[in-house]
This record gives structure tokens, C-alpha cells and sequence, in this order.
């Protein structure tokens, strides 16, 4: 019988095999990236910044330039990218601790400026790296290395929600929290990410595309449960949802 | 009859079993018997005859593992 | 072309878009605020990129980017500013990245105040950013010799893929003498920059990555050997010095920046007395300029540094020294300028029968 | 003639010390001397005092720090109080006596005093009082000439400020009236 | 009490808690995670405050605060880390704050690697924060020693007023061994902190201010040489070191941390072999053991430094030898332990007449 | 005739002369946390730290217990106070510079942690110290010594508006902006100080209020005049009010 | 009649003129006949019998120089 | 009688490999032996080889790094690659056979081979390979005596993973028994 490929592994990503563990949503959203800068024709003017956390080796997978980061500091690499080369399509790729503890400057002052990127961020709750320390975005009560008791409020607050942060802030052109728990919110994530793209694309600005991650090693969890509590646990203090469009006030 | 079948691409296979959760007919499973080149146990196809071609295994597979094929009618 | 009267500051500035820069980024700090200031006027003017960064941290990491990029990219500070930057140069140095960095030195540590000073001769020739990297550095005298540098150092930077230093104490930076910023400088045959990771990699056929991980330890320490190499190369090529009435000395006097200028001043005043002194004054700080002290003939039994810091460069004399001459060391610190005859005093102490 | 001149300006931040010294260091530059104009404000970053100093040489300049010169501009009391011990022996001190009511100077150096701001006011305008002293000074050392002085007024008062040039000349002629 | 088997950074932690450290700011980096972790338990047990930084940079920031207002503090991290904290430590001098500060370093430049190192000796030896300031520096060699070190500089921070660093290579930090957590350990008599900024102005009658900023030059200067004093007093008191097999020696190993562990089996085996060796093992880094050197019999002729860089502390050795002794030098990097035989064969080179 | 003395210099700052320029609202600013510190009687157990910026020497001027923290870190060093001592009253008082741009992670960072500290944040959409460069909170088309053309949108972003995004943050309690253009304003400044100091006395967490500033010098304006530029055009994009009061949803 | 009055510090007064237009009843004026220690123009009162105590000229001073005293009927 | 012994233990990360090392290094300093425990984790963070060395000694350990072990303990092929040529003459070699089909062993050293994961399913949990590879370990070589492991265990498993024991205990008797 005649065949017809239907899904193949993207060419928009190398083929060295990635060095996530099982079951770690990095891989799905890698993958996406990868489809949606190929099926715009975006791969082979790219820079893709990877940053510190377990995606740095990130520049081994995206296929195309790269360059790899300070902790945190991304957004500012892609600034000096983005500024001094126009027509590249810049994004990065930052976890939670990198993005919403580090590097919240660098993040907050990119958007502020409006500067022309493409973010991917990554929130699994956790600082998958380094063994599974408290985030910023780790959950109330949620157990890490240093919330070993879990994280409690009175001492170190509530979670940050960041798209709902950087809403706030007038250079955001595109922001929007997505999940890829399963296929159906995979096809909109990369709805979104498209977009994301597109903005870039089109000069309007900033846009940040946040991503509900798992890190089934730290959680302690298989991965398929770690997905349901991304689901059960995540998304309601982090609902999925477009948080910014501001390419209706543009031109 | 099968609508398609998918391509395991074994030993990139980290048994993570995310796919086999995500197969809405239920074929897919983990060869316990075995372990890969990385020490996985890695996916198999119980039964590729149900097999609808929806995706969604290779979707989810964070290891681009899976590729998968439409049986076409000639 | 005749010399124009400008700040050291508007100077350098002025160099760096002499020099072929493309890009700054940098955050204010006093005394090198007319750095950017400048440029956030005179980049646009010529088509280049000017940010003002949110910080130092953020600006030596946009450095970094459009370095990588394949930039010719200029970042500006002063001492605190400079500290928040060492990670990041760290960085440069092991992801082999060119940029021209400009420290305008004040007083420290912390806050400090904001009057010259070379207190930041460590941070500046030691890093302080992790791991065996080195910056090429240079602490020039006048602000000739400083616009000289600062347009060749992004030839050097280039050439060598590593950073390069300016280091200047804050005199230089906010005085104002008259200078030509077309001076006939040493220009390099430089390779276009296959390396640069800048989005297009589909006209290259070829990925480009920039990047300093390397997780298996031989294969960082087969980087770091390569580094070595590099900066090997320039202990060999890059040592710059001037040796000023030293052919004839009994004692000599070592000093960079402003105070080597004083110290001309000492020296006319003591050479009047009959004083044989001269100067050994190291342009480069990183590398040390070792070879300088061989070329001292044998007359020379004394040698005093002297530094607007309590002794930091002394050090390095002292290890070049290995114990031949005699040494002293004479230090203004907290943003005071030594003066002439302070100076000369202290040249006074070390001729011989002096104090018996 | 070698030249060889160390001055340093003072006064309160606002008076325009800093504008008198570059406007010595441009005329240097336009005959090709050597010269090196250096800032120096007090401890508080403001309403303090302010001064700078001006070396100008037709050799090399050694040392940029001026630290006994040959003449001292004084545009107020604690100026005047800082650098009057400084001035070199012979040195020349031109004191702007506006705020300043008895003053025992020191009578191994030339000393001229004069109430600039009484002359500037009479020019219609308080701030040029600096040029005034400026005045007296290029005409008490001979160093520059008037010409010198008002070609650099044309360079540096452009676009808006260029209605500033007549005036600043005639506050600049004050001066060397004063002095002659 | 008995010894207990541990790792070295929960040991290093442990004896924080020990050493009376009331409260720890820090950010994670590997290889010193288990510091934090650790802590993020057991300081709450003790009632004791440990606070997880949004970065390096907030956390030194944060242990300027409570040190200033008078706690005992601790901050760890590893070589990017320790340099994000080169400004604050600048401040933290200027402002003569006590403070412990545990560097377990890792591959560089850059990201570098994981893997043990001892690339940070000139991060850690001479600042890298602006102006002229020292950090009283350990670099131990057994886990024994390492938590005795860190149990003391607390006492020693608040003596001089100034940080203190325990810098270990990663191997440290990572490996598991016996430790006495009570071993007696000199301590030191020392003042109420009547300096602290901590809202008891009232109590005090008089208000303290924690300030490293002086406007004027010649105020600063003062500061400077106030500062300087104390290093002084530093250089004078502090060096430690430990000479090993040294007194017959003709040839003396300078090592220190875990390469002075490997060495040592290396002298086991050219002892058996015949060939006098010893080794001066460092144990300050700064102020750099100058007294040690000075205790080697004339027997020695020549000096191997190695350690897990490319050559850092050799440019102190560089500097006490004063060119009497032939130098060499060994070193891995980027996260290579040199092995006994290697060094065995870099001392062999050295036996006299070995070349001949 | 007898008088009684209704309004005179604070006790809550010392007698040396502040360093700022004539007609700068910093000294109003000082004075009414001075006066505040004084009425509720915190004046004895409160530690200020002083940012950098002009304000940089105001260690000199607050009559308590003072520490001086480097540029932008004042949230933080106030953290390491507030954790060993929570008995004192910790405030900071730090300029858009450094609260806005190098010490956006900070200030974020300490509300999120819901640190029970106290921040005076002076808006004067400058950077006063250095003479005058570029802030986040320039307005648009505002000149400045690194925006010497204005400042353009396209360059350098929209200002960013700290307090609006801060009440993002869910560690954050009470924000507030305020002017102290005319006594009216002034009188509601210091309600909202006092407020802002009640919050930390009461353990209820973080506390911020956004004061509408001038910077005479480097705006090139006499001081009434900008007085009057600070209400015609930095309030309107400015607004200010109430941002956040989460002393209710507390017990 | 007055009801008040105003001490001026004129020491420490820097001429900033902020004062002058708070006041109601336009009594305030800077003395531009001299400079004080620091060089500045400093604050007059030039009709006192006006002062209706309202202190705003002193709330608006960034420089804590002027003290106000209400009258008291005895 | 002299204790001086030098042991690597490798496997995939999972496998246990750490604790094994760290057991040992337990019965060692409970004996009041001079140990030391280094771990050592591949370039790749995640699902990479693994593996520890842990010196014992009744003096002083000087170098801590083990470079020429006494014993291997390997769990794959790739550690018993990366680990054999390392293992000093007639040094003891013990591997888990159970996914290593043909393999040629050094003839210098004593090779005992296991199928550590089939023994550990028999005894119901494949996460005990490690401590029957530990069971003929300490057989082997003699260095401990079984009751100082299970002292070790005791004081390891405890709380929620107290019923770990006796499985534990099973799995380094079952292991001592393959070597007896
Ligand atoms: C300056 C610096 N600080 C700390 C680290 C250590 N570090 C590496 S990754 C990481 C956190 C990563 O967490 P996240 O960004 O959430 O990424 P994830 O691993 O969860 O994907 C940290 C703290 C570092 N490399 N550099
Ligand atoms: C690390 C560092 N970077 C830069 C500076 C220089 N600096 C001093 S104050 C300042 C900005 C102050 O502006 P702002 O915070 O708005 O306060 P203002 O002076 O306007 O009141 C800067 C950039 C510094 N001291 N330290
Ligand atoms: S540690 Fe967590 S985030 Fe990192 S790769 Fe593993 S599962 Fe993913
Ligand atoms: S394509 Fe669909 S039906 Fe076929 S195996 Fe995958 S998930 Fe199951
Ligand atoms: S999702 Fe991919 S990696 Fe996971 S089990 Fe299925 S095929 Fe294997
Ligand atoms: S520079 Fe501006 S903000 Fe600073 S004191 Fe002067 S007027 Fe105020
Ligand atoms: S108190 Fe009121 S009326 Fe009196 S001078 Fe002041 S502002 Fe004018
Ligand atoms: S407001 Fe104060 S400083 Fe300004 S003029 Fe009036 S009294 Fe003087
Ligand atoms: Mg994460
Ligand atoms: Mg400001």
C-alpha cells in the first residue's frame, strides 16, 4: 500500500538526541520550535539563544546558529543580536528560575523596550538543572530541595505569574500561556507560537510565549502523572490563555 | 483496517510511555522485555491494525521516536 | 587632520566610532558618563546600534550577543560597573567573543567616590570573572595615546577573539586636551568572521554556534590549552611599554596612566639635581610588559612603583623583579593624585647613601 | 616666547568656571600649543564649589595636575581661600570681589581685584561675569590675545546661542579695560 | 564527638550551623547545591534565617544587610556565581562587613564545566570587585580541615570585619568522608558588634550608618589606609601553611586544596624511590603564605607548583621566590585532577642532573 | 502675643543640610518620612537604606539607623536586615534608576517574597546623580543626556510604570502613587506613607509608595516650573492613586 | 492681622522659589539684594502682617528652613 | 591486619550505583576507617553513565582519587569498558552480566560475573541488583562482614523506607552466597 508521511521528527531540529530525561515536556516544545521555524521558512536565518538551566545544551538541538547564554541573561544577548542584525529572527529559550528569578531584569527591560525578539519560556515550576530547587513559580506547598517542607507562603510568597506581569508592561506586543499536555493543546501552543513568530516577523515587538512544563526527575513523579499535574496542579494558579495582543494597536 | 502505522525509531526511545497514554485506541505499550542502546525500555505496537494514523503518539513524544504514515488508497 | 580639543571621555568615544564600532551598550557611571552620552547622539547619526542598557550585567551581555553576532561592539564602565561585568567577560573570553571594554577608574572599593584612581589594576589584569581566562588590557597616558589604543584595540579584539581593556584612571576620562582622531595607527589584516552566529547559517551552510559549556573536563581543558595558546601569543606580541631616560638611570620609576605623566614631571625636576632616574612605563597592563625590565641596563639598582592604589601593579614587579633590584613602592589611593614632588621625594629616599 | 602657563579657575558651581577654563584651553588648541584642561568638583555633587585647572605649554605637558600656578581666578571667598596658598611665588590672582568685603592678600603675588558682577550686571546680564575675569586675565598675562578669545566665542556659541557671542565680547573687553 | 561520614558540602554547611551562623543567602549553582539544600532544612530547625536569592547578586546583597546589621553570615556559590558577587563583596570590604563566603569551584571560563577546578585562585586572590581591597582566603585540602576553616572564619570575619572565602575545588564539595563536626578549633574573644545598623538606635543612643561611599579623595584615602592596616595586620597573622616531608627536601611541591592530597602520594612514591621531595602546602591563599617559603632549608633548589589550572598562585610563587629557587610548573584544567604519577613524572624532570 | 509653633523642621532627619538642588522634591520627600517615622514612633528602631543616586547620601540625613546599599540592591540588603532583625522598621528609598532599571529583580523579587519592608520609590523620570541620562520612566520624547534627540518609542520602548506592575506581583500588599507638587498633595503623600509604614508594623508584607519627583537641574527647568511639568505631563501617563491594598484580604 | 508668622533658616534656603508660589497671600519673595553662605538668593517675608499661618510655604520647602508660629489669643 | 582499598563502582544512572559506594563508605567510618566517597557523573546530566570511587583505609588516605582500583564494581558494558583496563593486576573485577553477552575479560584480574537483575526480580525488586552486586563484593574481598552492611541499612532506611530492609539484606545475602 502507498504511504503518505504524516509526522516526522522536524527538521528543525538537529539530529543529536536530546538530553532530557524520559518523559520531559523540553522535548515537545523543542520540537514545535523546531516545526514552526521550518514551516515559515525562518530556520536558516535564525538564533536561537539557549540559556542555563537543563536546555542549555539547547544549541545542540535547534538547527540552526545559536548562541548560549549567562544564567538569566538571554534576552540581553539577544538584544545585542536582534540590534545589530535586524533581519535575523532572534528567540530565546529560558526556564523559570532562568527567566522569572535570575534574569527577571533582563526579561522585563527586553520587553520594556519592545525590543524585536521571540521568548520561549519554559515553566515547570522548579529548577530542573541543578537537582530541584524552589522557583519563583513553584507552587504553594510544592516540595523542592529548598523548600523541603514545602513552599509556604509567609516565607517566600505567593508564585510569580509572569505573562501576567509582563502584561503590564507597554513594550509587550504578544504574550501568551500555553500547555502541551496533550495533542490538542500542542496544535494551540504552536498556534501560538506561530504568532509569536509572526510578530517578530512583522517588527511589531516583544512576544513571549510561556510554556507549562513538567520535570517529572524533581517532581519525583512518572512522566504521565507529571502531565496530570501540570493540569490538576498548574494550570489554575498559571491559566492557559492569551495575555497580551497588541498587534491590533499597531500598524 | 490499519489507516496508517508509525515508525519506531527504537533507540532514541526513552520509555518515557507518554505516547502510550495518548494512543486513543490503545496499541501502544512498552517492550519490558528489552532494554535499548541507552538502557530504556522502549515502545512497541501491540496491535497495528487499529492503528488510525491520528498523530498524537508522535505529537507527545518529546524524542521525535515516532513517524508516522496514512495508508493511501491508490 | 589637526587635533581638536575634546573630553577623554568624547575622545574615546569618538575613537570607538573611528575604530569601526558598530555597536555600545553600557549603563551610566560616573566619570565616563560622556561615553555614552556621546554615542547615544553620534551612533545614530552614523547608522550604528547605541542601548542604554539596564544595567552593566545586562549591557556586557548584549556585548556578548552582538559580539557573537560578529559585531565590533564597545561597552563603557567605571569600577563597580566594571565588577558587575566580570561574569560576563568571563563569558566573552570562553565563548572567544572580541569586544572593546572601557574602565574609567575611580576610587574604591564599594561606592567609593568619584575622583581617578588605579585601585582597579587587579580587577582589570586578574579578572575576577571564574576560570583561567586573561584580558588584554592597556593603561595609556595621554589622550592620544588613549584614542590611539582604543581604535586599535578592536583590530586586537578581533584578532585575538578575547576582549580587550581599556583602563584609564578618571582624569583621563573627564580632562580635555587636544587630540587627532586620525592619527596614523598600526591597522590589521583581519579574516572575515566565519564564526559569527548571526542567522545565516543558510547562506553559509554551516551552523555557527557561541557557546563556553563543555562538560567533559578534557575537552575544557583541550579549550583552556587552546586559550592558552592565545594568550601565549600575546605575552609574546602584545607587551607595550616605553622606557623614558632609563639608558643612563640609577634608579627607575615605574608608572601607567596619569601617574607616569607626573612622574615626567619628577623626573625633569630630579635629572636637574643630578639625579639619574627614569621611567619604566608599562602601555600594556595584561600582559605585563616583562620584557621592558630586561632592557634596563645594569646601572639601575632601584626601582620604585608608583600607583594612585596601595600597590597592586606592584606585585607584578615584583615578579619580574625576581629579586634583582632593589623596590619601593609609592601610593596615592582613595581618588589623590600623587603629586610631582611627592614623588620625587620618595626617589630621593633611594639613592644610594641617601640615608646614611 | 616659550609659553608656559598653570591657572586654575574657582568658584561656585554655576558661575561658569568650568566655561572660562575650556575657553583658554580652545584658544591654546587653535595655535597648536599643547594644553590639558582638567575639571574638579567639590565632595557634594552640587550648589558646592567648583574649579578647574588649564596648563598650557608650547612643549610637552608633563605633569597634567596643576598644583602651584602661575595664576589663580578667584570668583568667590572660598575659592579664593583655597587656591590663594597654592599660587606660585611672583603669581598672578584675579579676584571677583562681588561677594568678598576686606581680604588680607598675600604681597608676594600681582593682585586684581575686581566686583564683576557690578560690571556684568551693568552689561545686562549676571552670567557673564566670567568673561569679564576672563577679560582681565588674557590682557594681565598677555597670553592670548582678544581675537584668540573671541574666535573661540564663535565656535562654541552656535544655533541658539549664537546671540550669546556679542555679548560675551563685550563683557570680555570689560575686562581687559579694566586691567589696562 | 565521633566523626560522621559526610558529604563535604552538607559537612561545609553543617558547620556554618556550628559555627554560629545565624542566617544564609544563596542561589543555586552546581557543585555547591547541597550548601543551600541543607540549610533550606536545617536553619529553620535552628531557628535561623536562610533565604533562597533571586540571584547572586541579591544574595550577596542581601548578606551586605544582615552583616551590617550585625549577623553572622553566609553565602556559598560556585566560580559565574562568586563572580555575579564581585561587587558586593567590593562593598562589603569598603564597608568592613564580616561575612563567610564558600566558593566551590568549578571548570571556567565562562560556563565552563562542573567538574572540580582550581581555576578561581585569582577571582578569589585578588578581588575582581573595583578598588583596593583583600578577602581573607582559605583554600583546605581534607574535609576535616575545610570544616574546622569554615567554623573559624566566622570568628575571623568578625575580627578583621571583612569577608572571609573558603575556596574549594568541586571534588570537595562533592565527595563523602569522615569528619569531626566538634573538633577544637581556636576561638577567638571577640566585641559586641556596637557598629551594627539594625534599628536599635534608640537603645544605643547614637545611629550607626553601614557606608563604603567617602566623596572626598582625601577621606577615602584615609579609609584606604585604614583598610590597608588591617590587611596588614592580616599578612602578619594569617598565613597559614603546612610544610610536608620538607625539611631534607631538594625538591619542594607548592599545592594546595586536593592537588596537595595527590601530592601527596606522589612524595610516598619518589620517597621510596630515593628523591627527597616535600610539599608547602598553602592553606591561606591571601594573604599567600610568604613565611612558609621562607622556612624551606637551602636544600631545596627548586620549587614544582601544580595546580587544576593553568597557573595562577605559580605568579605568587613567582613573586616570594625572588627568582632564588628554579620554578616550574604543572597544571590540569577545566576540571582535571592531576594524578599522583603525573606530578611524580613533572618532579622526576626536576631531580638534578635529570636532563643532563 | 504668645504662638505656638505649628510646623517646623522635622526630628526625623538631621540637621546637615541636604545635598540636592535647589527646589528638588527629594527634601519635601525626606521630610515626610522623617515626620512620619517621628508621629508613629518608629524612629528608634528603624533602619534606612540609601540607594544610589542622588539621593546616595540621605544615610546623612535620616535620623535613624542607616545602611548604603549598591546601585539597585537596596531591596535586597533591606531583606538581609528585615530576616535578622524583624523587629526593626526597614524602609528604602531608591530613585527610577535604580529601581526601575539595574534594580528591576530586586524590587520585584522582595515583593514576591513578600518581604515586610517599606520602599519610597522617587520617580523623576531621570537619572538625577549622573547628570541626567535616560530612565525606564522617561517620558516619550523627554530629552536627556542619552536621549538627546527624546526619547523614541521605536528606540527604547514605552516608560515602564513600576507600580502597575508590581501590583501584579502577589506578594505585594499596599502600593500607592503620590505627588508632592502642592500641600494638597503633599498632605495625601504622607497618608499614604503612614499607611505603607502601618502595613510593615502590622506584619501585613510588602509596602511600596511611587512619588511623583522633579529633577530641576537635568529637566533644564526652574523648580515651579517643573512642579508644573511633573503634573501636566508625568501624571497623566503617571495616574495616581491606590494600586493595591491587600491589608483587607490579610487577617 | 497676622495670624501667624514665619522663622526663615535663611542659611539654609537655596532660592528655589517654591515657597514664594504655594503662598496664598503672595507675601513671599526671594531677596535678590544678597547671597547667603552657599551663594543663594534667600527668602523674605515682604508683608508679614499678611501670614495667614496656612504653612504650606513651609511644607513645600525641600529644605526644612522655615518654621511656622500661629498666634495664640491668651 | 592492613586496610588499603580502592574500588570504583559504574553503572547507568538508576542503577544504584552512588548508594552502593556510599554504603561502603558507612561501614568504613563505622569501623573508624579513613574513607572517602567521590561521585562522578558523566558530560550528559541525564541517563548517562554514573559512577563512584571510595577509598578505604586504616591510615591516612592521601590521594583521594582512585586511578588504579583494587576492585570494579561494573552494572553495563560501557562501564565495564571504560573501567577494566584501570583495574590494577590481579585486581577483582565483579559484573552484572545481565545485558553483557560476550565479553573478554582480562586474564590478570579475578572476574566474578552476575546476573544481578535476574537474582533481584527472583527476590521481587530490580532495584536490588545493586546490593547483591554489594553482597559479593564484600564476599569477595572480605572487607566488611555482613553485619556491618546491615548496620548501615539500618541506619539508612529509615521512616517510610524502613521496609526497604529486609529486602536490601536479602539481596547482599543472595550476593554473598553467588561468591561463596
Ligand atoms: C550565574 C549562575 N548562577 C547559577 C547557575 C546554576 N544554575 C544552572 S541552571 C539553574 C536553574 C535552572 O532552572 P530553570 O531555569 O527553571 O531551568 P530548568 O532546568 O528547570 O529547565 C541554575 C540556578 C549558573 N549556571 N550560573
Ligand atoms: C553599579 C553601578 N552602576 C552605575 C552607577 C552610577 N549611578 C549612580 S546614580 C545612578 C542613577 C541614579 O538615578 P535614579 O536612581 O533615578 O536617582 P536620582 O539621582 O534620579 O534621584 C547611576 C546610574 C553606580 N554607582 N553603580
Ligand atoms: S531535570 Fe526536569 S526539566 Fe530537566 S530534563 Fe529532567 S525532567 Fe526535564
Ligand atoms: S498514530 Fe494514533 S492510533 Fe496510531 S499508534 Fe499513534 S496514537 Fe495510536
Ligand atoms: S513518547 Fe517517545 S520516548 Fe516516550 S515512550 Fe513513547 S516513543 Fe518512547
Ligand atoms: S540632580 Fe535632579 S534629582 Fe538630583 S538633586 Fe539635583 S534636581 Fe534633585
Ligand atoms: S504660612 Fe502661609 S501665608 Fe504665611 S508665609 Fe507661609 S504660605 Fe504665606
Ligand atoms: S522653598 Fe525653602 S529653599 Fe526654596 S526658596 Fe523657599 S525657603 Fe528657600
Ligand atoms: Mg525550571
Ligand atoms: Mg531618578
Amino acid at each position: 500500500m502507498k504511504t503518505e508521511t504524516i509526522y516526522q521528527p522536524t527538521k528543525g531540529l538537529t539530529e543529536r538526541q536530546l538530553t532530557y530525561c524520559p518523559g520531559c515536556t523540553h522535548g515537545i516544545i523543542h520540537k514545535l520550535i523546531g516545526e514552526v521555524l521550518v514551516e515559515k521558512g525562518l530556520l536558516d536565518t535564525s538564533v536561537g539563544i539557549a540559556s542555563v538551566g537543563c536546555s542549555v545544551m539547547s544549541y545542540e538541538f535547534f538547527n540552526c546558529d545559536t548562541q548560549q547564554a549567562a544564567h538569566g541573561r538571554a534576552p540581553a544577548v539577544a538584544t545585542g543580536i536582534k540590534r545589530t542584525n535586524p533581519d535575523a529572527t532572534v528567540f530565546t529559550y529560558q526556564g523559570d528560575g532562568d527567566l522569572a528569578s535570575i534574569g527577571l531584569a533582563e526579561i522585563v527591560h527586553a520587553a520594556h523596550r519592545g525590543e524585536n525578539i521571540t521568548v520561549i519560556f519554559v515553566n515547570n515550576a522548579i529548577y530542573g538543572m541543578t537537582g530541584g530547587q524552589m522557583a519563583p513559580t513553584t507552587l504553594i506547598g510544592q516540595k523542592t530541595t529548598t523548600s523541603p517542607r514545602g513552599r509556604d507562603q509567609g516565607d517566600t510568597g505567593l508564585p510569580l505569574r509572569m505573562s501576567e506581569m509582563l502584561a503590564t508592561v507597554p513594550g509587550a506586543t504578544y504574550l501568551e500561556r500555553v500547555s502541551v499536555h496533550d495533542p490538542k493543546h500542542i496544535r494551540k501552543a504552536k498556534k501560538a507560537l506561530e504568532k509569536a513568530f509572526d510578530v517578530q516577523t512583522n517588527k511589531q515587538g516583544f512576544s513571549m510565549i510561556e510554556f507549562i512544563s513538567t520535570c517529572p526527575v524533581n517532581w519525583g513523579m512518572t512522566p504521565q502523572d507529571s502531565l496530570n499535574w501540570a493540569v490538576d496542579q498548574m494550570i489554575p494558579y498559571y491559566p492557559l490563555g492569551l495575555y497580551k495582543d497588541g498587534t491590533k494597536e499597531e500598524n | 483496517m490499519a489507516k496508517g502505522r508509525i515508525i519506531i525509531d527504537q533507540d532514541r526511545c526513552k520509555g518515557c510511555a507518554l505516547c502510550v497514554y495518548q494512543c486513543p485506541v490503545h496499541i501502544l505499550e512498552l517492550d519490558t522485555s528489552t532494554t535499548n542502546q541507552k538502557g530504556y525500555t522502549p515502545l512497541m505496537v501491540n496491535d497495528p491494525e487499529k492503528c488510525i494514523a491520528c498523530s498524537f503518539c508522535a505529537m507527545i513524544c518529546p524524542d521525535s521516536v515516532i513517524t508516522v504514515e496514512r495508508f493511501v488508497k491508490e | 587632520m589637526a587635533k581638536v580639543l575634546m573630553k577623554g571621555n568624547e575622545a574615546m568615544a569618538l575613537a570607538a566610532i573611528k575604530g569601526g564600532c558598530d555597536a555600545f551598550f553600557g549603563y551610566p557611571i560616573t566619570p565616563q558618563n560622556e561615553v555614552p552620552e556621546y554615542l547615544s547622539y553620534h551612533m545614530k547619526e552614523n547608522n550604528r546600534v547605541f542601548v542604554q542598557a539596564e544595567s552593566e550585567v545586562a549591557a556586557i551581555n548584549m556585548v556578548y550577543g552582538a559580539a557573537g553576532a560578529g559585531a565590533r561592539v564597545l561597552t563603557s564602565s567605571s569600577s563597580p560597573g566594571i565588577a558587575l561585568k566580570q561574569e560576563g567577560i568571563s563569558y566573552m573570553a570562553g565563548s572567544e567573543l572580541p569586544a572593546v571594554i572601557i574602565n574609567v577608574m575611580r576610587g574604591g572599593p564599594g561606592l567609593g567616590g568619584i575622583q581617578p584612581s588605579q585601585g582597579d589594576y587587579n580587577q582589570v589584569t586578574r579578572g575576577g570573572g571564574n576560570g583561567d581566562y586573561h584580558v588584554l588590557s592597556f593603561g595609556p597616558e595621554t589622550l592620544q595615546e588613549t584614542v590611539d589604543l582604543v581604535r586599535h584595540a578592536f583590530d586586537l579584539a578581533d584578532y585575538y577573539r578575547n576582549p580587550v581593556m581599556i583602563a584609564v584612571d578618571g582624569l583621563i576620562g573627564q580632562m580635555m586636551e587636544p587630540v587627532d582622531l586620525d592619527n596614523k595607527i598600526a591597522s590589521m589584516d583581519l579574516p572575515t568572521k566565519e564564526w559569527a552566529s548571526n542567522g545565516k547559517s543558510g547562506e553559509r551552510g554551516r551552523l555557527n554556534k557561541i557557546v563556553s559549556l563543555h562538560l567533559d573536563p578534557y575537552d575544557l581543558e583541550k579549550h583552556n590549552l587552546k586559550l592558552k595558546k592565545k594568550y601565549d601569543e600575546m605575552v609574546e606580541k602584545e607587551q607595550r611599554y616605553e622606557l623614558i631616560n632609563t639608558d643612563d638611570a640609577d634608579i627607575v620609576i615605574v608608572a601607567y596612566g596619569t601617574v607616569a605623566r607626573v612622574a615626567r614631571s619628577t623626573v625633569k625636576t630630579l635629572r636637574e639635581e643630578g639625579i639619574k632616574v627614569g621611567i619604566l612605563r608599562p602601555i600594556s597592563l595584561w600582559p605585563f610588559p616583562e620584557k621592558a625590565f630586561e632592557k634596563l641596563p645594569e646601572s639601575v639598582h632601584s626601582l620604585l612603583t608608583v600607583e594612585m592604589s596601595l600597590g597592586q601593579m606592584h606585585q607584578d614587579v615584583r615578579i619580574v623583579n625576581e629579586g634583582k633590584r632593589n623596590l619601593a613602592f609609592y601610593g596615592r589611593a582613595g581618588g589623590v593624585v600623587p603629586e610631582a614632588d611627592e614623588i620625587a621625594d620618595e626617589v630621593r629616599k633611594l639613592v644610594k647613601g641617601a640615608n646614611a | 616666547m616659550a609659553k608656559h602657563e598653570q591657572v586654575i579657575v574657582a568658584g561656585f558651581g554655576g558661575q561658569g568656571v568650568m566655561l572660562m577654563g575650556q575657553m583658554l584651553a580652545y584658544a591654546a588648541t587653535n595655535e597648536g600649543l599643547n594644553t590639558v584642561w582638567i575639571p574638579s568638583y567639590g565632595p557634594e555633587t552640587r550648589g558646592g564649589t567648583a574649579n578647574c585647572s588649564v596648563a598650557i605649554s608650547d612643549s610637552m605637558i608633563n605633569s597634567p595636575v596643576v598644583t602651584k600656578p602661575d595664576s589663580v581666578i578667584a570668583m568667590n571667598l572660598p575659592s579664593l581661600q583655597k587656591f590663594e596658598p597654592k599660587l606660585s611665588k611672583d603669581g598672578l590672582l584675579i579676584v571677583n570681589v562681588a561677594a568678598i568685603k576686606d581680604y588680607d592678600y598675600r604681597d608676594d603675588v600681582r593682585v586684581i581685584t575686581i566686583d564683576a558682577n557690578k560690571e556684568a550686571l551693568a552689561l545686562g546680564n549676571l552670567r557673564v561675569a566670567n568673561m569679564i575675569m576672563l577679560g582681565a586675565y588674557i590682557q594681565a598675562t598677555g597670553i592670548f590675545d582678544k581675537e584668540a578669545i573671541v574666535a573661540v566665542f564663535k565656535k562654541s556659541f552656535t544655533g541658539d546661542k549664537a546671540r550669546l557671542v556679542d555679548i560675551n565680547i563685550k563683557a570680555l573687553e570689560t575686562g581687559m579695560k579694566i586691567v589696562d
